[in-house]
Parts: C-alpha cells; structure tokens; sequence
C-alpha cells in the first residue's frame, strides 16, 4: 500500500440522534433544567467563567450534545458559589444540577467519556 | 407530504439554452484525466447532434484553480477570461460553451461582477487591451457541456444504442447524479433544475432509460476544496468529505456515478482507490468500485461509442461491471492499445480495487 | 496606510458576501470544513459585522481563514444572502497583501501553491499539466496514471493528436505568442508582483527557521509546507 | 344578474370580517360579506386549537358566526370591481352585482407555499409537513408519517418561508413560533412518549400569556429546543428524515434524524384581490401587505371609502385582527356618516342654484 | 422456687438481658469509634467537677425534661411523668422490697414482681402500708402520663405541636410494649389484691369493688404474665427504637460536657442520633415544615440515620442549614455537624480543578484594611459602593479584594460536602486575600466570615462590616445622619446563630434610623430562606419561606427591613413586600449629610495653621 502522507479525519458534527444519558440522568433528579433559555446570565455572573470561559449555560449545552470531555473540563471549574441560581431568570437550581452532573461523571465517568 | 413528483420544482429554472454556434474552451483537469471525455464532447456535438462549435487552439485555462487558490488577484482572473471572450468574439461567436464547473461558475461570477459593476468591466477592458491589444463582447449565452445534453438529451435518447438498463435483470441502472457545486450553487438559476434538486444530470438519466436515486448528502460536495486538496497537509479534507458521500450512497447500491464536473469525476473515481487501500472498503460489486462517468462518456457510451475511444481506460475505477451490465460490445484486449496501435504494458494493479 | 476595513470594504467580493448576518448557521450546518476542522463560517461572517480592526487582524493573521474549500456551499443557503465563501476569499486576498498570511502556518502554504500552479500556468497556459504531476506528489493518482505517464504520448494522442504539440486537441502547446499575453496579462494585473513576493517571504521565513530553499520546485522548504504546515512549530 | 346595494361590502369572512360585521350591523348598517370559500369562517376553518389557551377553532368559529346577522354570501369568486359615483360596485362570477359606499377588504393571509423552499423538501419527501397539514391531521385526531405509523420523534422548523430573502419575504410571520410552540404541546398531550425538537433561531413570543406557553413547553412537556436553522433535509432509505443544522450555540455542525418535520410556514400577503381595482393595488406595501402600518392615522385612512382589515394588512393572531377589525368598524360607520351629511349639503347647494 | 415464677420472671429477665448485652455491645463499638483526640477530651473530662455538673444535668434532663418545660409544658408533663415516674417506681420498689425481705441486695424481679411474690403474707407495719399508697401514687402519676401520651397521638395540637410526628413501625410497637407495661401492671396488682387482698388506695380500692369466686385466681397470675412480657418485649425491641434514648442520653450529656464534636466523630455521631428522642420540637422549629414538598427536617433525618437503609440524598440535601433546630433541641444534639458528616461522606471525592485560580503574579497592593465582598456582594453593587464611600470617609487605607474579579470563599463548596475542593479553593482565597499584608479584614459576607473564622485562620483579625461600623461609632464618629424610618432588623443565620453577632448591627442601626427590635432573643432569628447550604428546594419554595419569614419579622408600621448579609438583602428582595436595605447602605447614606461640615472644619483647620 502506498504511502498517502494523508487520511480520513473524524466527522466534528454533532450528533443530537445520541441522545445524552447523562442529560437523562440529570434531568431526573432537577426537572427544572428543562427551562434553561440559554440567556447565558449564568456565564455572564459566573466566578470562574472568566478565567475559564465555563458558565452553567455552556455545561447544559455540553450535557445535552454528550460532549462528554470538554463539559467535565468545564464542570472541575466550577466553584459552586451559586450567584448563577441566584440570575437565572428561569429561576433553575442550578448548583443541585452542577453537584448532579458532577456525580454523573464521578458515577460512570470512565465509560461514559 | 407528497405533492407531486419534484418536477414541478424546476419550472422556475429553465435555463436558456442557445440551439448553435457555440464557442468551446477546455478544462484543465480534465483534459489531463480523461482527455476521452473532452473529446468526444465535440464528436457528439458536431457529429451526432451537428452543432456548429469553434475548437479554438489559443484559449488558455480560466485560471479558475489558481484564483480559488488565491494565487491569483480577481483582476487578473477576469482579464483572462476577458481574453477568451476576446476570442470568441474575433471568431464571430457569442455563445460560450465550457466543459469545466469550475470555469462556469467563474465565467458567470465574472459577469455578474461586471453587470453590478460596469466600473470593473471598463478597467478589464483597459488591462486586456493594454496586455494584448484585444477588445471584447461578453457572451450572449453562457452553457455548459451538461447543459447542452440536457437540451437534446431526447433526440439523443432515440439514437442511443444501449439504455442505462441492466441487460439480465431488465431493471433500470441505479444512478448517482452528482452536481459540481460551482453549477448551481453560486448561481441557481443559472443551472437547470437550480441549486437543490438539478435535473441537468438526472433528467438526461432518465431519458436514457436510468433510475436517479436521491440520496443523503447529495447535495454535499464532492471535497475538492481547491487549496485543501492541492496541499497534501490537508488533503485529508478531500477524501473525508468524499468518504462521507460513499458511505451515504453506499445503502442504495448504485451501478454508476455520474458527475458533470471534472474535479468531482477525478475524485469519485480516485477516492474510491485511497479508500481501499487505506480502510480495505469498496462500493461496487465484489471488490469493484462504482463505476464513475461524466455526462459526456455516459452519453458516448450509451451511443454506442467504443469506451476506448472515449478514454475510459484512464479511471482507475474500472467502468468494465458497467459494460457487462449494460450488455456494451468491447475489446478487453483493446483496453490498453496505444495511439501507434501497438499493445501497451498493462498497469499495475491495485491491492484490493479490482482492475481488468 | 488606511484601516484594514476600509480596504476590505474595497473589495467587490466583500461587498457582495455581506449583507448582514442573522447567525442563524444554515452556512455551517453545510459546510464541509466546519465537520472537519474548528471552523464555523457563520462566526467569520458574524466577526465581519463590526468594524473591530482588532478582531479582523486576527482573523487575516490566523489559521481560520485558510480552511475553507470554496465550494460555495453557503451562498446558496443564506436567508439574507451573504456569501461567507466570498467573504474568505476577499479575506485571504487582503491577508496577502498584508502580509499578514505569513504569521500563519497554513498561509504560509501560498509557496506550494505558487510553485505547484502558478508556474505551470505561466509555463504551460493550463492550471494542471501532465508533466507537472506525479505520483510523488498526489500519490492518489494510482497505479494508472504511472502508465498514463509511462506512455503520455500514445495515450494522449489519441485524443486530438497534438499532446505538446500546436494543435487543438488535449494537453496541445499554447503559441508563444499566446503565453506571452498570459504572461503580460499577469503582469498588468499584478499578479506576476504577488508570486515574486510569495518567493521573497518564503525566502525570509525559510532562512528564519534555517531550512534549504531554491528554485527547484522540490527544494526542502517547499517539501515541509506542501506536507506539514505546522512543521516549524513542531521544531520549536 | 342581480344588482344589490349595501352600506358596506366586506370581502372575506375571516375572524376580521366577521367581527367588522358584527359591529356594523349592530349599528344599522346593511352590510354584506363575500366569501370565496363554501363556508364562511376563513382560516378557523383549518386550525384545530388556537394559541395560547387551545381554545377550539371550531367553537370561536361558531361564536363569530352567531355574533353577525348580515348575510354571507359563500363561494363568490369575484370578477370585477369598480369604482362608480356613489362607492365601489363588487360583480362576481355569475353577474351578479353587490354595491356599497364602503367597501371592507378582509382577505387575510395566505400560508408559505413551503414547495418554495426546496432544501427543506417539501413536496418531495412525504414526511416533510406543514403546520397547516398538521392541523388538518389534530382535526381527524390521527397524527401518523407516511407509512401510518404513529411517530416517535418530530421536528418542528422556524422560520419557514419568514426572514428570508431567497423566498422574498424579509419579514417575520410573528406568529409561527407560539404556533409551533402550541402545535408542539398539542402533540405531546396526544402523544406522551414523543420527542419533539424545536429549530429556532430566536424565539419571538410577543404576545400574552405565550412565555407561559413556551416554559410550560419546556418544563412540562419536555419540549427540546435547538437553536440554529435548518439548512437541508435528506431522506434515509426508511423514509426517516436527517436534518442538517448548525448547533449556534455550540458553533458546530449538527445533524438529527427524525420520524416527521414540520415546517412552520409563515404568513404571505394573499394576492387575489389584486388586479381588481387600482385604488386597491395602489395601497399594497412594500412588504405585499396592504396599508402603510404607520402609527400616523392620516397616512393610512384615504377619505375613499375604501378600508382594510385583519392579517391583510400584516400577519397577525386572531385577537390582533378583530381588535382592527373593530377599529375599522368605527372608521367606516364614522365615514358613512360623513358621507350622508357632506350629500344633503350638496343637495341643499343644488336647490339654491336653482332658485337663483 | 416454683416453676411458675420462672415462667413469670422468665420474660422480664430475657428481655433485660438481651437488652443490657446489646446496649454493652452498641456502646462499646460507639466508644471505640470515637476519635483519638475525643476519647482523650472525654478522659479528662471525667474530673469531680465536671461528674458533678453532667450528673445534675442527667438529672435535670433525662428525669425531669427541664429545657422541655421551658418549651412546652403539656409535652414536658408527659414526657417527665413517664421519664421520672418509672424511675421512682424502680427505686421505690426496690426499697420496699428491701424494706420487706430486709437485705439490700434482692433480685431485681423481687422488686419488680413484689405484690406477686409478697402475696398472701400479712401486710403489717405502717411502713409497708405506706409503700402500698405510694408505689400506687407513682403508678397513677405514670398514668396520666400515659394518658396524655395517648392523646397526643390524636391530638398533637394541643401539646403545641405544629406537626404531628410520624413514626416508623419499630417505634409503633416498642411504643405498644411501653403503653401495656403500667395498665398490665395496674391490672396485675388489681387482681392480685382482689384475690389476696391488700394494696394501696388505688389498686387495693379497686381490688376490693372487684369480688370474683376464688376459683378464677390464674388470671391474677396471666395479668402478672402479661406484665412480665410488656416489660420484657419493651425491653428486647428498645435498642432498635428511639427510646434507646432514655438511656443513651447519659454518654450523650457525658460527651457533650466534654466539649466533644460530632462533627466528623463518628463514635460521637451514633451516640447523638440515639439520644434524640423524637420529640417532634425540631419539626416545629423548622421553617421548611410548611412547605409540603419538604421531607428534610432533623427529625426525619436523624431518624432516618438510625435505622438501616440510611439517608436519601435529597433528604440530606434539602434543609437551609439555619441551626434552629439544633438551637431548639431538648437534647442538644449537634443536628449541623451530623448533616454536614453525611454530606461529607456522599460527596467529599467529586472531581474538581482550580489550577486557573492560580495567579502568582496577580498581586493586591498593599493596605491597611482587606476589604473581601464575597460572591453574594458582587451581585449587590449597594453594598460595595457603600463601603467604598465609607472608607473614604474614613480616610481608611483599604483595598477591595474582589472588586474585579471576584473569588469564592469556598463555603458554598464546604456545605455540599465536596470538603476536598473547599480547602483548595481556600489555599488560593486566603493567599490572594493576605497578599496586600493587611492588618485588618473586613467582609461584608456573613457567609464567608463564618469560613474565614472556622477554618482560614487568618494571622490578623476578621470582622464582619457591621462590626467596623459599631467601632467607628464607638469611638464617637457618629454619622450625623438620623432617619426616622421605621426599621426591622434581620438576624442573618450565620451572622447571628453561628457568629453570635447580634448587638453591633443593632447597635449601628439605633443611631442611624429607628429601630423597631432593639431588643433581640438570642438564637431565635429566622432565616430568609436563601441559604446556599439547601441543595434541593426549588425558586418558588425559597420565595415562599422569605415571604413568611418576613411576615413574621415585621410590625404592620414597619417601612424598612435591614439586613447584614448581601444573600439575605437578595432573598427578601424577590417576594417585593417591603424595601431591604444593608446595614452599610443605611450607614452610607447616613453619612452623605455631614460632608459639607466636615470641608468647614477642614477649612478652619487650614486657616488656623
């Protein structure tokens, strides 16, 4: 076989037919994430997003499209202060949903990274 | 919900077609690739359909590739093609036929540009003269080769000597129709059928007895990506995009690709060698790819044209499980004959693409 | 020397990719780069919305621009009909003149591209010549076109008779006279000016980071950017 | 080939005539509707349940109808209008002819024609819908796809055939987002183990009690929105639909496959009643929609018994359209009044020439 | 000995030891889990004076229910009759059978069984006649106790509780044993005097209305036996019933007097849950038991620790960590360091990574005072300007520390037992904070002075702004500003339960506005319901417990409510009943007015020199 020196990348389209188990699973247990708007409050008031560009917006969109690696990168930032709960406007937990994410990927994480 | 069939979709984009005269200009790759293909193109319009066509012997490339390359500056792009029309005009011609995609959806860029814009056209005209002394009309009618097929692919259809049916089975052959982005992307309704669903390709299928599949991507590019796939750093780029399109058509078990642009031919038919030996995949039949041809060989072809005389030989994907489906009379040993007549060494063969 | 905006504004291709953009991402549902690389033409076009000088320096600097393949895919999508392809090529276009396009790794490739293209245009009139590839250079030519290469004047001859030659069938020789115009055209336009800067930058850079650079066509330099972009980054 | 005179002729019995009616006649004028449709009740005759209360289309039809005593002539295509000396003349297709000082245009909209936007496939594949075709499917209470089988998972599309220059309609429909947003909840109460997936790029809720509809969406019914807008729609081999789509807030390509697609087609001017009269086509905007839709009174009421009401003059819901309706009412009995008073002065001029 | 009084003693006895051999076991395996440092703390404990002390206080609290009595008295009655009465009837017994067989030492069932053995044997001498009445008073009193018990069952309301505590199935049937015992032993007596006569004014009254043929003896005898086996089964089922507290308060107090946590003991922890009797106080204290959904009050929780199947994470995680309960409970037990132990333990090893707060060149210039806003404040910006304008006023060299880019204290990590990331969020806090070398910190955060105070341990003293605002009046700086708007002050939890914090506010907003609660219960604030340590309760729930705290908080002439806590100012903002202000805005804009005289006196002092 030939040398080519190039090869088939892996597609970077997200897949919303996968659906995020651990999207169910958080839903479970904080029904009210299901409100989220993505007004992004939350990463604007956000402790760490700054030095971090986390945010409880970005974590949610993370969880949903099962971009398992780069939401638990952003979850270890969080430092739980809560002032995200306190701007939601849809008034979500938020700090229960980050302690149920981050249970997630202490539960299944190898498998499910 | 189904309304219809999709045709009532392209009544909005009929196209105006010029019946004569036309003025010819070459593509680059193809001439390279499948110089049978752009040969046979005059064959068939000045022979079979006696079309009054202009091979011209001066024209030079569009510089389409250099110029989506970045190479060169738009100004210079448009001076050259300024110079073809230069020529097409000496000769007395208005009608401006290009076998190349990429060099139609340049030409038409350029036009519309120039329409938009008569300040441009004026500072062209003052470069042209300048470098060559030439002046120039801008073409009444711009077509491609696809375009004119399409026009006459029912008179055709009548003289045609094999359908695109499968002799055994009596059914229709499977046909993916793929569309070289710059026909009708750029413009829409400067390519019959328009942008979403062209019929310039599946509508001549059909004619010739052929089912045109409708398939996931189809409207996806065939990956040439110009820069991408010249720099072998990111020529990765190429074959992923064109992976992608195998594995989508794949389920629908084509007999044949049909494409009207040069790049897209030239990549169905390598890709399908790369991903062979890269992932020991192939499309086809046991072990053979997809046969893939352009609008002009498969109208050869089902014409009755000998599929050495229209270069066939030069696919890597070898077209032969078409031939044998189609139930076409040819030589295999005259597969590999030089232009003196005298028996060429065959090429190697690939490891796991079949060849003949 | 005025903003860079206003010399984007300039340029016709800007003016027709740019309208104004909703962000609503039909362009890059559809791209083939946006699925292969970390590129996302609805932001370009976005990014361009705002005369931030800051923003498009960045961009004309960086890798973003060079991924896209032109395919134009997105013009034919835009519900406000902008044309993100044309946006990058006015893009690439002033990144070049600035010389921008040397600060990054896949702009730097212009080199290759100027050796593989631009002098077979000047040389042969065509933007691909037979005798200009190989299957060193584009391995996926295949075991075919080895033979077609072993034999270009009996295969190409059968089409048109005039391989190399005046004539008017395949791959047939341009008249001097012809390629002179080519060239007088390039000329006038500037274009000839743009490759000798390619080589000159190429020249620079080369030294810079200590490679062998010459005319040949496979020198060194231009072997590590036609296969690596990021090679230098990799030495350092 | 009869001839009847009126107050005022109201054309169409939409939710906007209708109320225009209702008012004019409880104060004493003889008003008359044409409808071109069998039965009167314009688009309350499509929908199933309005937004946001899903109150029953059928029940607020019934209402409207039983609110007006003036006579609804159904089915009557119109031929002709003309202006004459005292108000405008209406004749339809059998000669007959309806005349009045005040004429009344409540023609309302007519919904996207989605075949326009081919990417989306509408026409093509059969489990690409309408909101319109969707409403038809809650009235037979059976939602299935093509194949008769109850879907597992629907898309609902934004933005069909509003803010879109391809399809010439820069405007936005304002109402498509609470329908899909009421449609999306109609079918979960049908449906519990649906999945259902809303394509938006903004979410444009202006009118009362729609956030409650949209959170109540989310919150309980699980509802799941995606911003970013469809590019294209393939068909898989089992008729199942892939969407291709950017995630805009991840910044990335995204794909999803669904069982059905219902495109939320938008509201476009409905063009019958052009072609009529001039001093109707004069008052069409730039948008298609009748009226300037100034705040300035004096821009839009022209002193010639002329009026419009309801979505003709804009897409708007029901209660927007009665509310103009109303207003209108008030506007034409006001100009019938004036109309009297400004004759009997002429009068009174005439006989003092004659005595002089 | 006859083969019936085995038969009789045999179920009291079985039960009495089966009981004293778990309880040995229990407490032995407790003890040893107690941590080195404790067993040590309990060790020295064990001094005369402080024996004396626990001893009283056992007496005070196991027998009489003291700080029940100073709570509710009906409850106190019922628990004190059963508690106290038992234990006389013991005592008392044994000295009358003492009394009767004339050594000290006779066999427990002697005492307990001792009209059934002093049967039939001439009661003589005014002493054992005196016995008789009085073992029958205990009874009596006992059963009135009883009685109530039994009404509070129906009737909770009536004892003053809010809500009627619901027991589990093990506690039904200990507590079914328990009711049979004295009826059983009422019957038992009865009978046995109306066949052998005798008895006191009760039981021998009753004894004699009763005349039954003689023949029908043995149901004396069964009653006997039913006795017996009320008391054994009460007995055998203890251990596994909250009344393990009658006796596992005695360690408890022990401990608790030693100054020994249960916080991260686990010896000290079990010992705490079994002392809990399940009064029910605590369900009253809290201010979630109006909230329906709620299911995470002590009462149940602790509960729920005893038994088997352990603590559901939501019940762990809903409850606002107020401290009232703790504040409110007869026994004392540290229901706050018993929570955050389960916490801890759920979530201690979740995943974190705070290396982007490591910032070796951000350096905060150096100052006099550290002022740290805290999370909460920087939603709050009122507060921080204030300050700001106070300190210029003051001509105080501080720096604000978070101004910009704001940090966490790391409580909010600490409360949901994630205990591993708190202390390194704190290693990266503390250095920033002590970075400007100041000599004094200043928070305006009740919440992050709590974590400063218990675990930062900072090198220069930490106050509260309310405390630097009362310093600076005490030395007589008084802003001459004086707002007669009637003002309510808030107690913030931690500010004032968990830092003891109440009179410097107060005393700032005395001079400042008028102030309707000057005068404040220590322990008994509310909270306002925003507590970042409850995990689980919805925005709604929170907004609702705000809205009756502050009904409860204000006169109907109250115009403002002051608070001390950003958190706090935000809470009671959402139901929009009555503006809420902190007590640094009020000081702030106090001190707006005196500024023109202070330039005068600037002018004069220039002047002069």
């Amino acid at each position: 076989m030939p040398d080519f020196g190039f090869g088939i990348h892996d597609d970077l389209m997200i897949d919303h037919d996968k659906l995020s188990l651990a999207y169910e699973a958080v839903l479970e247990e904080v029904p009210s994430i299901s409100g989220c708007i993505s007004c992004g409050s939350c990463s604007g008031t956000c402790v760490s997003s700054f030095q971090s560009g986390a945010g409880f917006r970005k974590l949610v969109m993370l969880l949903k499209n099962g971009s398992y690696e780069q939401l638990q990168q952003a979850l270890d930032y969080c430092q739980f202060c809560g002032k995200c709960s306190l701007v939601c406007p849809r008034g979500i937990n938020t700090r229960r949903a980050i302690l149920e994410m981050r249970k997630q990927f202490k539960k299944q994480g190898d498998d499910m990274v | 919900m189904k309304t219809d069939n999709t045709s009532f979709l392209w009544r909005e984009y009929q196209k105006e077609i010029a019946d004569d005269h036309y003025f010819y200009v070459r593509s680059c790759i193809r001439q390279n690739f499948f110089p049978g293909a752009e040969q046979i193109l005059i064959t068939l319009l000045t022979k079979d359909l006696g079309i009054d066509l202009c091979v011209d012997s001066e024209h030079t490339t569009c510089t389409g590739i250099a110029y989506h390359v970045d190479l060169v500056k738009l100004e210079t792009t448009m001076t050259v093609n300024a110079r073809q029309f230069a020529l097409m005009t000496e000769a007395g011609y208005s009608n401006f036929l290009v076998s190349c995609v990429t060099s139609f959806g340049l030409y038409n860029e350029v036009l519309e540009i120039w329409d938009k814009h008569p300040e441009i056209e004026e500072q062209v005209r003052e470069y042209l003269f300048k470098a060559t002394g030439r002046t120039f009309n801008k073409p009444k009618n711009l077509v491609h080769a696809s375009d004119i097929i399409y026009k006459y692919k029912d008179l055709l259809a009548d003289k045609i000597r094999y359908k695109l049916v499968n002799r055994e089975t009596g059914e229709p052959l499977r046909v993916i129709d793929h569309i070289g982005c710059h026909y009708a992307k750029i413009f829409p309704e400067k390519g019959v059928g328009g942008a979403e669903y062209p019929s310039v390709l599946s509508g001549t299928v059909k004619a010739f007895g052929g089912e045109s599949i409708d398939y996931p991507e189809r409207r996806m590019c065939c990956g040439f990506g110009f820069r991408q796939y010249f720099l072998k750093s990111s020529r990765g780029y190429s074959l992923s995009t064109g992976y992608k399109k195998f594995k989508a058509m794949e389920p629908y078990k084509p007999d044949l690709i049909v494409a009207n642009c040069p790049g897209c031919n030239y990549f169905f038919d390598r890709w399908q060698y790369v991903i062979s030996e890269l992932k020991g995949e192939t499309f086809g039949e046991e072990g053979n790819g997809i046969p893939v041809l352009s609008s002009e060989e498969l109208t050869a072809l089902c014409l009755g044209y000998d599929p050495w005389e229209i270069g066939l030989q030069m696919h890597q994907t070898a077209i032969e499980p078409l031939l044998i489906k189609m139930g076409v009379q040819y030589d295999p040993n005259a597969k590999y004959k030089g232009f003196s007549g005298e028996q060429l060494k065959k090429p190697k063969i690939p490891e796991l693409l079949k060849a003949y | 020397m005025d903003k860079l905006f206003d010399r984007l504004k300039k340029d016709v291709r800007f003016q027709h990719g740019l309208t104004s953009c909703i962000n609503c991402g039909t362009c890059t549902a559809i791209c083939p780069a946006a699925s292969i690389y970390d590129y996302d033409p609805r932001e370009i076009a976005d990014q361009l919305q705002v005369d931030d000088e800051k923003i498009l320096e960045k961009l004309l600097k960086g890798d973003t621009i060079w991924y896209c393949g032109q395919c134009m895919s997105c013009k034919t999508r835009c519900p406000r009909d902008n044309a993100p392809g044309l946006l990058i090529l006015a893009l690439r276009n002033l990144s070049i003149e600035t010389g921008y396009y040397m600060h990054s790794p896949r702009g730097r490739q212009m080199y290759a591209l100027k050796k593989l293209i631009g002098e077979t245009i000047l040389a042969k009139g065509y933007c691909v010549h037979a005798d200009g590839v190989d299957t060193n250079l584009f391995p996926e030519l295949g075991p075919i076109w080895d033979w077609v290469k072993k034999n270009s004047e009996e295969v190409y001859n059968r089409f048109g008779n005039s391989y190399n030659r005046r004539g008017s069938g395949v791959l047939r020789k341009l008249s001097d006279e012809t390629m002179h115009e080519l060239n007088e055209i390039f000329a006038v336009t500037g274009t000839t000016q743009r490759f000798n800067q390619f080589e000159e930058d190429a020249k620079e850079h080369a030294e810079k980071t200590g490679i062998d650079i010459d005319e040949s066509i496979w020198n060194e330099y231009f072997q590590n950017i036609y296969e690596n972009p990021d090679y230098d980054d990799e030495n350092r | 080939m009869k001839k009847i005179c009126f107050d005022c002729i109201i054309v169409g019995a939409g939710p906007a005539g209708l109320k225009a009616a209702s008012i004019l006649d409880n104060l004493g004028y003889a008003v008359c509707i044409l409808e071109k449709e069998k039965i009167p009740g314009g688009k309350l005759n499509i929908w199933h349940e309005l937004f946001p209360h899903h109150e029953s289309a059928q029940a607020i039809r019934e209402q409207m109808l039983a609110g007006t005593a003036s006579p609804i002539r159904t089915s009557v295509t119109i031929k002709s209008i003309s202006r004459t000396a005292d108000g405008y003349c209406v004749k339809d297709r059998n000669e007959d002819e309806y005349c009045a000082p005040a004429l009344l245009i409540a023609t309302g909209f007519k919904p996207f024609d989605a075949c326009q936007k081919e990417e989306y496939g509408y026409g093509i594949y059969e489990n690409v819908i309408t909101s319109v075709d969707l409403e038809q499917m809650f009235r037979q209470h059976r939602v299935v796809n093509a194949s008769g089988e109850v879907p597992g998972k629907i898309a609902f599309i934004h933005c069909v055939g509003s803010r879109d220059i391809k399809v010439d309609s820069e405007f936005c429909s304002a109402n498509c987002c609470i329908t899909g947003i009421k449609q999306a909840i109609e079918l979960k109460k049908m449906i519990p183990h649906l999945n259902i997936y809303c394509l938006y790029m903004d979410l444009r809720l202006g009118g009362r009690f729609f956030e409650d509809c949209y959170k109540t969406s989310q919150v309980k019914y699980k509802v799941q929105y995606i911003r970013g807008r469809l590019s294209e729609t393939n068909e898989n081999p089992d008729q199942t639909i892939i969407l291709r789509y950017e995630d805009t807030l991840a910044g990335r390509p995204a794909k999803i496959t669904v069982d059905m697609v219902v495109l939320l087609v938008g509201m476009h001017p409905d063009p019958s009643i052009l072609n009529l009269l001039p001093e109707i086509d004069e008052r069409v905007g730039s948008d298609g929609f009748f009226g300037t839709g100034r705040i300035d009174q004096t821009v839009q009421t022209m002193d010639d018994g002329l009026f419009f009401a309801g979505a003709c003059t804009g897409p708007k819901s029901i209660t927007q359209s009665t509310d103009e309706a109303s207003e209108v009412a008030f506007k034409i009995s006001h100009y019938l009044k004036n109309r009297v008073h400004t004759e009997m002065e002429d009068q009174h001029a005439r006989l003092w020439i004659r005595h002089s | 000995m006859t083969w019936f009084n085995v038969i009789l003693i045999l179920p009291f006895t079985l039960g009495l030891f089966i009981l004293l051999a778990v309880l040995s076991v229990n407490y032995y395996q407790w003890f040893r889990a107690l941590n080195p440092r404790n067993k040590l703390r309990l060790w020295k404990s064990l001094s005369r004076k402080e024996i004396l002390s626990s001893i009283t206080e056992i007496f005070r609290e196991c027998l009489l229910h003291l700080r029940i009595y100073h709570q509710k008295r009906r409850l106190w009655y019922m628990h004190m009759s059963l508690a106290f009465g038992w234990f006389l009837l013991i005592v008392v017994g044994h000295v009358e059978s003492v009394f009767n067989t004339g050594h000290i030492l006779s066999s427990p069932w002697k005492s307990v069984f001792f009209d059934y053995f002093s049967r039939s044997q001439e009661v003589t001498g005014w002493h054992l006649q005196g016995f008789n009445h009085l073992m029958d008073l205990i009874l009596l009193f006992i059963l009135s106790g009883l009685f109530l018990a039994f009404y509070k069952r129906i009737n909770s309301r009536s004892f003053g509780l809010k809500r009627r505590p619901l027991h589990n199935p093990h506690d039904r049937i200990a507590m079914l044993f328990l009711w049979f015992i004295f009826p059983m032993r009422f019957i038992a007596e009865t009978l046995n005097h109306a066949f052998y006569g005798g008895g006191g004014f009760m039981t021998g009254f009753f004894g004699n209305l009763l005349t039954l043929p003689d023949n029908l003896n043995y149901l004396s005898d069964i009653a006997w036996i039913g006795y017996s086996i009320s008391l054994g089964g009460f007995f055998v089922v203890l251990p596994w019933s909250r009344y393990m507290h009658i006796l596992t308060e005695v360690p408890h107090i022990l401990l608790k007097n030693a100054h020994v946590q249960a916080y991260q003991d686990k010896g000290c922890t079990e010992f705490s849950i079994h002392a809990c009797s399940s009064c029910g106080i605590c369900l009253d204290s809290c201010q979630m038991t109006n909230l329906d959904s709620c299911n995470g009050q002590s009462y149940y929780f602790i509960r729920k620790l005893r038994e088997l199947s352990g603590v559901s994470e939501n019940r762990m995680m809903n409850c606002l960590m107020c401290g009232r309960c703790s504040n409110d409970c007869p026994v004392q037990v540290d229901t706050l360091s018993i929570r955050m132990n389960e916490r801890i333990r759920m979530n201690d090893d979740l995943a974190f990574d705070y290396s982007y707060l490591d910032q070796p060149g951000k350096k905060v210039p150096r100052a006099r005072i550290a002022f740290f806003g805290g999370c909460m404040t920087q939603l709050v910006p009122g507060v921080k300007a204030s300050m700001k304008k106070i300190f210029d006023f003051y001509e105080e060299d501080h720096v604000m520390i978070d101004e910009t880019e704001s940090i966490c204290c790391g409580r909010p990590l600490f409360l949901s037992g994630q205990k591993k990331a708190y202390f390194e969020i704190m290693k990266y806090t503390r250095e920033r904070i002590l970075s400007c070398k100041p000599d004094l910190i200043i928070t305006s955060c009740p919440i992050c002075l709590t974590t400063f105070r218990n675990h930062y341990f900072f090198p220069v003293p930490v106050i509260h702004h309310t405390q630097y605002l009362e310093s600076m009046i005490s030395q007589g700086l008084l802003p001459p500003g004086q707002s007669d708007i009637k003002t309510v002050y808030h107690d913030p939890c931690e500010l004032g339960r968990y830092l003891g914090i109440y009179s410097e506010p107060r005393r700032v907003l005395r001079n400042i506005v008028q102030l309707q609660n000057k005068a404040y219960k220590q322990n008994q604030g509310l909270c306002c319901g925003g507590s970042i340590a409850d995990l689980e309760m919805d925005f709604e729930e929170k907004r609702s417990i705000a809205e009756d705290a502050i009904q409860q908080l204000i006169y109907p002439d109250t115009r403002l409510l002051a608070t001390a806590c950003p958190l706090c100012k935000i809470t009671f903002a959402t139901p929009n009943i009555i503006p809420v202000r902190d007590v640094a805005e009020l000081y702030a804009e106090a001190l707006t007015v005196t500024i023109p005289a202070r330039e005068m006196a600037a002018k004069e002092a220039f002047l002069q020199n």
